[in-house]
């Protein structure tokens, strides 16, 4: 143990320790700012739909309701803890821990402008994969330790549909994967950038536009947003995999969601709407400002979406995730690997 | 420039598309992608070919694509090879291909698996295709299997019927006795040489000159035994003596595919092949005896049976037979460039033959017996005037494409100065007899006369087989009839492009093959040429005027004839009874000893005693040990477990 | 068919069943004999210049001490092609409390067969899902006749289940919030 | 690798292995139904409704109370169109009396009626486009109710239960205003139609969810005893407007819509086009409405005297007391069923009079009553989601059902 | 001298060698599966330490979100809170115990003796140079692009296999 | 540095941890579980190896472990289902016939 | 920071206390309880739970027209997941117990809001069936009478509610 401070606070490893210290710093900012957005995100959700259904959503709690989500935060904080009597306590209790978990992780390789990101790592696209595969556990351990019938029909449902969505979308990326050369999302993003007038014309929603719709549809469902919301569909499995989570660990469900949107039409937007590129200097302000926009944009369909279209039923679901998505990622694939040989 | 890649691919693009799709969406419209990929293809080729054939310094490709199998010193990779025999051969397919396309959507119109159709017609154009642009063995190789898989779906299309699917095994059983000595020849290849790339190989094949080896107890050269075994792959594919049994049988088929496979292309692969491994074959005159022998001898075998069938489809068959014997045979006399331009023409003339004979079943609801047609002339005019074409362009008409080609063959084998030479001079000239009679026979038989079978019975026939009882008798369709043009017009002008010298041409053809195939001596002079040709069109006068005189104008002597040379008739009849032959000779036996040896004697006497005498120890013995077998995966693992560690305990002690 | 001209054209069929007939409002009533309720049905189902393929009502009437046999067991039928109805009546006494199930000629006698199962104790024989339906399969009395009491047995005589949640209510009181 | 939890979830029919509780409280479940089902996987092997969580003794209460003072118990049985409940009520009084309302009141009686079918199927059209996930339908359609709920208020001074008819007429006349908004909401009504059209028709995902689901064929509509949109949808032109006119609806023209699949989606054509067709009849109504009294002046003894005429007059006073606490007097000993086309379907009042003041036995026969009854049909074989849409297209409401 | 690397490889071992024995002596199946899944992250970071990042993705991607949930789907399907309790330990145990145990003293002897061959060319600073992924995709699909394809019909056939053995026969 | 000495050490630990559960457990999810101990185990070593030969000969190999254990996963599994539909039970000892 | 024991007073023998410490608990309950109930008072969350008329009421409270959204009023499926139960119309017996259940399945704190005149008091059904008041077996915090109320009486009601629920002290202290 002693040898062990000697190492500590030897000189080599003194750099680390900065390091490690400004890698939390960065961990800090951007886990703080994401938090405050996804704390934003419902609120902005229940403006637009209320907007697009002709009344006005939250109004009263803070000037127009901004305080909407701060106040709903703060009751579920405050909110008893239920446990139901039959669950398996401890996966109950971790579950949506790794909901939280898989979603949050997956923010570290976000570039919020041109070389910022936590952890710039090579295989950005692979973690998220891998962490959003991880967040299915949280919801398949929810459904399974509430030991009710309908959390557990929800859970089988939801990862069974995260899993297999997620097959295409990594095939529809492919495509990215293949024109940029490169798995690190900084890379794919700045291999998009373009000036002046046609400062989009690089953008890689053009030549994947197949790969853009099949990535779009399946982040819907990777989310478990409509009309893909088939694991918390209200009218038939009451709040599926979470129908059993009160207070504070209900938000924790609630806020990995939100993250998981957030991560999702972050890479959306990095994968095919050119990052932080946009008209007017490459200067950090305004890159952070046009990727922050691209994201409000993205989240915005979320919500369009989910005002406009009613739900699949889950087998038709399943039929178009491995029926229309997968092959027509692969045939994306095929394509562009095609036109890229010749 | 690498556009000459749409050439392969795209019919490959086409069959997935169609094998993928083409049960549920396609369906009938399965020539909307096969007939443009196709067609494309054949454009790019034409303009490569043409390209080639214009400039002096033809550019040559030949470029490895994907290393696939790359593993020691063995390299696999899918590569092209452009040059001119290669080129040659890209039009002859694609255009063939192409038309047969075009003709297959009148033909199998409504048939019930219209997408499977296209689709392997469109697998096998690139099969082909990959055959000859291939740049080493192996990928050859691929194409050479390829197309016989197809081939074999193909006839047997209609595996409904038990005709039908017993051909194509009878096709793909016949083609493996060759393909087995084709394999062992590229093993040779690859064992001597240790690479399978054309360049390599002909590069340093002339350093195994001399060398022997013994096989089987006798000493053989090196090179003739490559030479030898790799002809075994083209005997079983262009169906020469004596594997071509199985030709006459592939008739079964559909006629675009008989047209195509077994007439235009895939067939002639094995005549490719020899020109193609020209270089080894030139070092072994051995070899070359063999193969112009054996050419020559399948020319007047196939010649002489197709005098006397009656099924339309079998005679043009023997014809093919007979007409690759030909190509074999000037192969054999180190004619290569002679034998891939009768190969051309050949494509031209006899894909018409057979897409003729389509329409005319077309018509006649199926039926195949020429005996019961005749007098189709005025039903079915577009048929009769392009079949008239292939037939005098077949026999000899002199300036038809037939003619130039065939007669090149026959100059350059008189004039090649071997004993060998001469010899399958004489046959070939006995052949194209035969050829201008049986042709003209077919065609007097179906097209004048009267009419020989009742249209009534044919109509009930028609209409319980499935067929539309309408189209019967009357001209095909447009998407049949436009082929037929085309082709007709190749017939008649293909050959020009190697006019030879003595009749006032460059034989432009000859020179644009010869660094590829070299060119053969000639010892003999243009008089000896125009002699040989006014020979040739004798023969052609007399095998029609022959035929005529037999069929049209004194009916009842071929019956005499048949009556007079009954032995003869009975033998031609029943194909020199090859077909018996091996069935006492390969088949009999090999039942007789898996039936009487191996289930009576082996298994009855030998086994049995084995099985009842040991077991009654053993299950004396089992009855003890029965018990370590309890089904318990543990107890199977922890014993394995355990006896590892004993034998590590042994291997360390041992040590 | 005019309901009269149904009523002797019954009447020739099952002579002996049709008890009486009346007429209030146009509206035409038969009174049958119980055990012939599934011919009778069947008949009017059945026979093409009639076809009372709909049921439109299955009740009954509970008459106390006003009529002899205690309950009548009310049908309405319906015919869509001739725009007809038709009121057949069957008079079921207390003591042999049951009568012949419907629900093989029309499924949809099911649930008014149980309503009235429920409400007035008449058993149907044949019924394939002989259960009450409104009330708590616990629950005791039949609410719809004449000498239940409006507002229930009373609070001695309460529902087992609701019982069971007062007391619970009572129990958990001191889990409430105290306000 | 999901695929494989799509073949496994699913055991042998025999060995159902989870039995689902839908309700009472479930969202899907519109009210207190409960549906008891047997899944394999998520296909439905058996589905066993249970209904009675609303029963309230209405029948009963009815029994207790003279024909006057049960009305009120009729608003509260569909709730969603009460005054159509108040309408058969009084239909059906006055043909067991043997009095007729006046034309006007006849004219009125129609028109409310038919906003009341518009409201009501505004509400399962909200209700069951959003159980099938298409949450804006369900505000929109509330828009244009809570158009017709002010109009009620304005007229009856009550949103939902307006017990607005009396027997023998209704209770006030409508003023100009109402006929005017009334004319003006027929007008624009098809306008916001298109508006949900547009939303829902030809949505793809829409036309999924809802066409070849819970098929019922026309003879089981006719077995089952189904009606209203739900035997219409099957191809059955079976309307009680039509068969059995009351009110003024023999007066106006209007069709009856029919479906060929008896799908869900054609129920769910067949109500909106009745949505239009009632439009239609509201503005025929509102341009044919003949003047005169709006309570029958020929049957004093049934009818209660207008207010002014009691405050001044002493028999019309008398009338009032006696009417009020004794019921109508001189009823005659009989019974009548009379039937009335509600939004879910048809609505039967049989009434049992021993001549006294109260019915002796009040039947209300409840058309969700039947239409729950054919939810086994409907879902068995079919996936969890379908039983919603399944439910949704029933457009059952407890409140009569269990009654 | 205990250096940070050496620090943070004992601490994976540690982890790894504990859960892997609680792994394989938990009751319920569900809590195995996840403590699987805790082993899993450590052996892909511990990837990380030798540079395999892209290994380590496809560790957590492949076993974590596939296999492992797949494990999880069947441990639901089945429903073994009723097999719980039927699950004892038998007699094989003491015998398992040994045999882990010599299997473990032979391995670590004869580790002991190993001695690495030639050096390959992807040292280190190869790989951050042209990133690991890059070098293991430029590997895979020349060298071994081969055995790449039959795996890919091994997968292929997994999948085939599957779909079949799990596919329920219908009783029609 | 850390020596290859202790990646293999970890590498045989766990493998060895991986034969006791197969051997010692009757649940055949555990049993399962156990071989993907053992084929981690394996490709510890193998990744291992490689990072210190500087050779990426072992990684491509651990990759087609990982491939092996997917295919092994799914069979087996479905092989399970297969079974438990048979026999109701996941204990292996009750699954020591082969038939039905 | 205090260090040692000196700043303790002790009051008592053996109790010691900081000084000054009640006053600052108080003010410091005072806050949190001023937040807490803010939060909860800003977001009630009712359960999605009509019984009968009153439920189509409340579901005209919830559309466009008067839209409860504006208050941070959204409707929850799940009993889990609210915070108030709005008992829209009559309790019979038979759905009493699931009524009591949903009630005893909501976490703390909740509310009940007894909306219309059948779950006041039962209204004119005064029969067998139907239950006299849900307060014969769940502790009712407002009373909306009416029959049906009206949006704005619900809404009248909820504000109520929240009035209720400004006013309590110390309510977070037993959940967290």
């Amino acid at each position: 143990m002693k040898a062990l401070l000697e190492t500590l606070i030897s000189p080599g490893s003194f750099d680390i320790i900065i390091n490690i210290g400004f890698i939390f710093g960065k961990i800090v900012i951007v886990v703080s700012v994401v938090m405050l957005a996804v704390a934003l995100a419902p609120y902005f959700e229940r403006k637009v739909i209320g907007h697009m259904q002709v009344r006005m959503g939250p109004m009263r709690v803070g000037p127009h309701g901004i305080l909407q989500p701060i106040a709903d935060a703060l009751k579920l904080f405050f909110k008893e803890d239920i446990i139901p009597a039959e669950s398996d306590k401890v996966i109950f209790f971790i579950a949506p821990v790794i909901t939280m978990f898989g979603a949050m992780t997956s923010l570290a390789v976000i570039p919020w402008w041109k070389s910022f990101a936590v952890a710039d790592i090579n295989i950005g696209i692979l973690f998220i994969f891998a962490m959003s595969s991880v967040g299915a556990y949280g919801i398949v351990m929810a459904g399974w330790a509430s030991n009710s019938k309908f959390s557990f029909l929800g859970g089988l449902r939801a990862s069974a549909q995260i899993i297999s969505y997620e097959v295409a979308m990594g095939m529809s990326l492919v495509g990215v994967m293949l024109l940029s050369g490169s798995l690190n999302l900084s890379e794919i993003a700045a291999a998009q950038a373009g000036e002046g007038l046609f400062f989009f014309k690089n953008w890689y929603i053009f030549p994947q536009i197949i790969a853009a719709g099949v990535f779009f549809l399946s982040m819907l469902a990777e989310t478990n947003r409509t009309p893909f919301d088939m694991p918390e569909a209200e009218s038939e499995l009451v709040a599926g995999y979470f129908t059993e989570y009160s207070g504070f660990r209900f938000s924790l469900f609630f806020v990995g969601e939100y993250i998981a949107m957030f991560v999702m039409a972050a890479i959306g937007v990095i994968c095919f709407l050119g990052g932080w590129s946009g008209p007017g200097p490459s200067i950090v302000p305004l890159q952070l400002l046009w990727f922050v926009l691209k994201l409000c944009f993205v989240m915005f369909l979320f919500f369009w979406i989910r005002a406009t279209v009613p739900r699949y039923r889950y087998d038709q679901l399943m039929a178009i995730g491995w029926k229309v998505l997968i092959p027509l990622a692969l045939l994306n694939i095929v394509i562009t690997a095609t036109l890229k040989i010749i | 420039m690498s556009a000459y890649l749409l050439i392969p691919f795209l019919p490959l693009f086409a069959f997935f598309v169609n094998i993928l799709f083409g049960r549920n969406f396609i369906k009938g419209q399965a020539h909307w992608i096969a007939v443009p990929a196709v067609t494309v293809s054949c454009l790019v080729s034409w303009v490569i070919a043409l390209k080639m054939f214009m400039s002096h310094d033809p550019q040559i490709i030949n470029e490895d694509l994907y290393t696939w199998i790359s593993s020691g010193g063995f390299r696999a990779s899918v590569g092209f090879l452009i040059d001119q025999l290669t080129a040659v051969m890209l039009i002859v397919v694609t255009t063939v291909s192409m038309l047969v396309h075009i003709y297959s959507i009148g033909y199998m119109h409504g048939e019930k698996g219209y997408y499977r159709f296209f689709s392997f017609l469109s697998l096998f154009t690139f099969s082909m295709l990959m055959l000859v642009m291939a740049n080493n063995i192996l990928q050859l190789y691929f194409g050479w299997e390829a197309v016989g898989l197809c081939s074999y779906f193909l006839i047997g299309y209609y595996y409904e019927k038990k005709s039908a699917s017993d051909a194509g095994k009878k096709a793909f059983i016949v083609n493996r006795f060759g393909d087995f000595g084709f394999g062992l020849g590229i093993i040779m290849i690859f064992l001597t040489l240790g690479t399978v790339h054309y360049a390599e190989v002909f590069g340093s094949i002339g350093t195994l000159t001399g060398q022997g080896i013994v096989v089987l107890g006798f000493q053989m050269d090196v090179i003739t035994l490559i030479a030898l075994l790799l002809f075994c792959g083209a005997v079983g594919k262009s169906a020469q003596l004596p594997l071509h049994v199985w030709l006459p049988d592939a008739m079964e088929g559909p006629t675009p595919v008989s047209a195509l496979i077994h007439a235009a292309t895939m067939v002639t692969a094995g005549v490719f092949m020899v020109a193609r491994f020209s270089p080894i074959f030139n070092l072994s005159p051995v070899a070359m005896a063999v193969v112009a022998v054996t050419g020559a001898f399948t020319a007047i075998f196939a010649g002489s049976i197709a005098l006397v069938q009656r099924d339309i489809k079998r005679i043009i068959a023997y014809s093919t037979c007979s007409q690759l014997g030909y190509m074999f045979l000037a192969c054999g006399v180190g004619a290569y460039g002679a034998g891939i331009f009768h190969l051309y023409t050949h494509a031209f003339f006899k894909a018409l033959l057979f897409l003729g004979a389509g329409s005319v079943m077309h018509a006649m609801g199926g039926e195949l017996d020429i005996f019961k047609m005749g007098g189709l002339k005025k039903k079915l005019p577009y048929t009769y005037w392009t079949f008239l074409i292939a037939t005098l362009s077949i026999s000899g008409f002199p300036l038809l494409a037939g003619f130039i080609s065939k007669d090149e063959i026959l100059f350059l084998a008189f004039a090649s100065g071997t004993t060998v030479g001469k010899f399958v001079w004489v046959v070939g000239v006995i052949t194209a007899v035969l050829t201008a009679f049986y042709s003209f026979r077919v065609f007097y038989l179906t097209f004048h006369g009267e009419f020989r079978s009742d249209i009534e019975e044919m109509k009930k026939h028609a209409v319980e087989h499935g067929h539309d009882p309408h189209h019967l008798l009357h001209e095909a369709p447009w998407t049949m009839r436009i082929p037929l043009l085309l082709l007709a017009f190749g017939a008649v002008t293909a050959g020009w492009i190697g006019i030879p010298a003595a009749l006032g041409g460059h034989n432009k053809f000859a020179h644009f093959m010869e660094p590829v195939v070299g060119h053969p001596e000639v010892h003999a002079g243009h008089a000896t040429e125009y002699i040989l040709m006014a020979l040739a069109i004798a023969i052609f006068i007399g095998g029609l005027l022959f035929a005529r005189h037999m069929y049209i104008t004194n009916r009842d002597l071929a019956d005499k004839m048949a009556k007079k040379f009954s032995f003869a008739h009975y033998l031609l009849w029943n194909k020199y009874f090859i077909d018996e032959l091996y069935h006492f000779t390969i088949i009999r036996p090999t039942m007789w000893v898996s039936k009487s040896f191996i289930v009576g004697f082996s298994d009855g006497k030998i086994i049995e005693g084995i099985v009842n005498g040991v077991p009654r120890a053993i299950g004396q013995i089992s009855g003890f040990i029965r018990h370590v077998q309890n089904g318990l995966v543990h107890r199977y693992a922890t014993v394995m477990g355990f006896a590892f560690l004993a034998i590590v305990a042994i291997a360390f002690i041992w040590r | 068919m005019e309901p009269l001209q149904v009523v002797e054209f019954l009447r020739e069929e099952f002579t002996d069943d049709i008890l009486e007939t009346e007429e209030f409002r146009g509206q035409m009533t038969l009174y049958v004999k119980k055990d012939r309720i599934v011919d009778i049905c069947r008949f009017l189902h059945d026979e093409p210049s009639m076809a009372f393929k709909y049921i439109r009502d299955i009740t009954a009437v509970d008459w106390m001490d006003k009529k002899d046999k205690r309950f009548e067991v009310v049908y309405h039928l319906y015919s869509i092609k001739f725009k007809e109805m038709i009121r057949l009546k069957a008079a079921v006494s207390e003591r042999d409390c049951s009568i012949e199930s419907l629900t093989s000629i029309w499924r949809g006698a099911d649930w008014h067969e149980r309503e009235c199962y429920d409400l007035f104790g008449i058993t149907f024989k044949g019924h394939p899902d002989h259960r009450r339906i409104l009330m708590p399969d616990d629950w005791e009395g039949h609410p719809l006749r004449k000498d239940y009491p409006v507002k229930g047995p009373g609070p001695d005589h309460e529902w087992p289940g609701f019982q069971e949640v007062l007391e619970d209510a009572e129990r958990l009181k001191e889990h409430e919030w105290e306000r | 690798m999901g695929k494989i939890e799509e073949y496994t979830v699913k055991r042998d029919a025999d060995r159902t292995d989870l039995k689902l509780n839908m309700g009472p409280q479930h969202p899907a479940t519109h009210g207190v139904l409960r549906l008891e089902l047997d899944l394999d996987g998520e296909i439905i092997r058996k589905c066993t409704p249970h209904i009675g969580y609303l029963h309230r003794g209405t029948e009963k209460l009815g029994e207790d109370r003279t024909y006057i003072s049960a009305l009120p118990l009729t608003d509260r049985l569909d709730y969603i169109a009460s005054m159509n409940n108040n309408i058969g009520y009084c239909v059906a009084v006055e043909k067991l009396f043997g009095i007729e309302a006046p034309e006007r009141a006849k004219y009125i009686r129609t028109m409310c009626a038919e906003l009341g079918r518009i409201s009501s199927h505004l509400l399962w059209l909200a209700t069951h486009a959003l159980d099938i996930g298409a949450m804006t339908v369900f505000l929109y359609a509330f828009r244009e109710r809570a158009m017709i709920m002010e109009m009620f208020e304005k007229l009856t001074g009550a949103r939902l239960t307006v017990s607005y008819p009396r027997i023998g007429g209704v209770r006030n006349d409508v003023t100009q205003e109402f006929i005017d908004r009334a004319h003006a909401f027929a007008d624009e009504f098809p306008t916001h139609m298109e508006e949900y059209e547009t939303l829902i028709d030809q949505n793809r995902i829409w036309l999924k969810r809802t066409k070849g689901i819970g098929i019922i064929t026309a003879d089981e509509a006719i077995n089952w005893g189904l009606s209203g949109p739900m035997i219409r949808g099957s191809g059955i032109a079976y309307d009680i407007r039509k068969h059995e006119p009351y009110d003024a609806y023999k007066d106006v023209e209007f069709e009856v819509p029919i479906g060929t699949e008896g799908d869900v989606y054609d129920r769910y054509r067949v109500r909106m086009i009745e949505l239009r067709q009632s439009a239609l009849i509201i503005k025929q109504c509102v341009e044919k409405l003949p003047r005169g009294a709006i309570l029958d002046p020929n049957a004093p003894k049934f009818t209660l005297p207008p207010k002014e005429r009691v405050m001044t007059d002493m028999e019309s006073l008398i009338h009032q007391f006696v009417l009020i606490t004794k019921g109508p007097m001189t009823a005659q000993e009989g019974e009548v069923y009379v039937a009335t086309e509600l939004p879910k379907g048809e609505f039967g009042y049989y009434f049992v009079s021993d001549g006294s003041g109260k019915p002796y036995r009040m039947r209300l026969r409840a058309p969700s009553f039947v239409h729950a009854s054919v939810l086994p049909l409907m879902c068995e074989g079919g996936l969890i989601a379908d039983v919603i849409a399944n439910i949704g297209t029933l457009d059952i409401v407890l409140g009569e059902c269990d009654r | 001298m205990i250096t940070l690397p050496v620090f943070f490889f004992l601490y994976h071992a540690l982890v790894i060698v504990g859960l892997s024995l609680v792994t394989v002596s938990r009751r319920n199946p569900v809590h195995s599966v996840l403590f699987m899944l805790i082993i899993f992250f450590h052996i892909a970071s511990l990837y990380l330490f030798l540079n395999a990042e892209f290994i380590a993705a496809i560790q957590i991607i492949v076993y974590a979100g596939a296999i492992l949930v797949l494990f999880l789907f069947v441990v639901f399907l089945l429903d073994l809170r009723a097999e719980e309790h039927a699950d004892k330990y038998s007699m094989s145990q003491p015998a398992g115990a040994v045999l882990a145990l010599s299997l473990f003293a032979v391995l670590a002897s004869t580790m002991r003796g190993f001695v690495l061959g030639p050096h390959g060319i992807y040292g280190i600073e190869k790989i951050t140079e042209m990133t690991h992924t890059k070098a293991i995709g430029t590997v895979l699909y020349t060298k071994y692009l081969f055995p790449f394809e039959v795996a890919s019909v091994v997968l292929l056939v997994a999948i085939v296999g599957a779909i079949t053995l799990a596919k329920r026969h219908t009783k029609s | 540095m850390v020596p290859l000495y202790w990646y293999m050490l970890l590498s045989a630990a766990v493998f060895c941890i991986g034969v006791y559960g197969f051997l010692a457990r009757r649940n055949v999810i555990l049993m399962f579980i156990s071989i993907e101990l053992m084929l981690n185990a394996v490709n510890i070593n193998l990744v291992a190896i490689s990072h210190y030969m500087e050779d990426l000969a072992g990684q491509i190999l651990s990759f087609f472990v990982i491939t092996v254990a997917a295919a092994e996963a799914a069979i087996g599994l479905a092989i399970i289902i297969a079974l438990f539909r048979n026999k109701e039970t996941v204990h292996v000892d009750e699954m020591k016939e082969m038939q039905g | 920071m205090i260090s040692g024991t000196e700043a303790l007073v002790e009051v008592e023998e053996g109790v010691k206390v900081i000084p000054g410490g009640n006053a600052f608990i108080t003010k410091l309950g005072k806050l949190v309880d001023f937040g807490v109930n803010w939060s909860r008072l800003s977001s009630i969350w009712p359960m999605t739970f009509g019984l009968a008329c009153c439920g189509i009421e409340m579901m005209a409270a919830g559309s466009s027209h008067y839209d409860l959204d504006r208050f941070g009023i959204i409707f929850r499926a799940s009993p889990r997941q609210s915070d108030c139960l709005i008992i829209a119309g009559t309790v019979t017996k038979k759905m009493a117990p699931i009524v009591r259940r949903v009630y005893d399945q909501m976490p703390e704190p909740r509310y009940v809001i007894a909306m219309g005149s059948c779950a006041c008091s039962g209204n004119i059904y005064n029969s067998y069936s139907t239950v006299q008041g849900v307060d014969t077996f769940l502790p009712v915090d407002v009373y909306i009478p009416g029959c049906p109320p009206r949006p704005e009486a619900l809404m009248q009601g909820l504000i109520k509610l929240q009035d209720k629920i400004r006013k309590e002290e110390l309510r977070w202290s037993r959940f967290r």
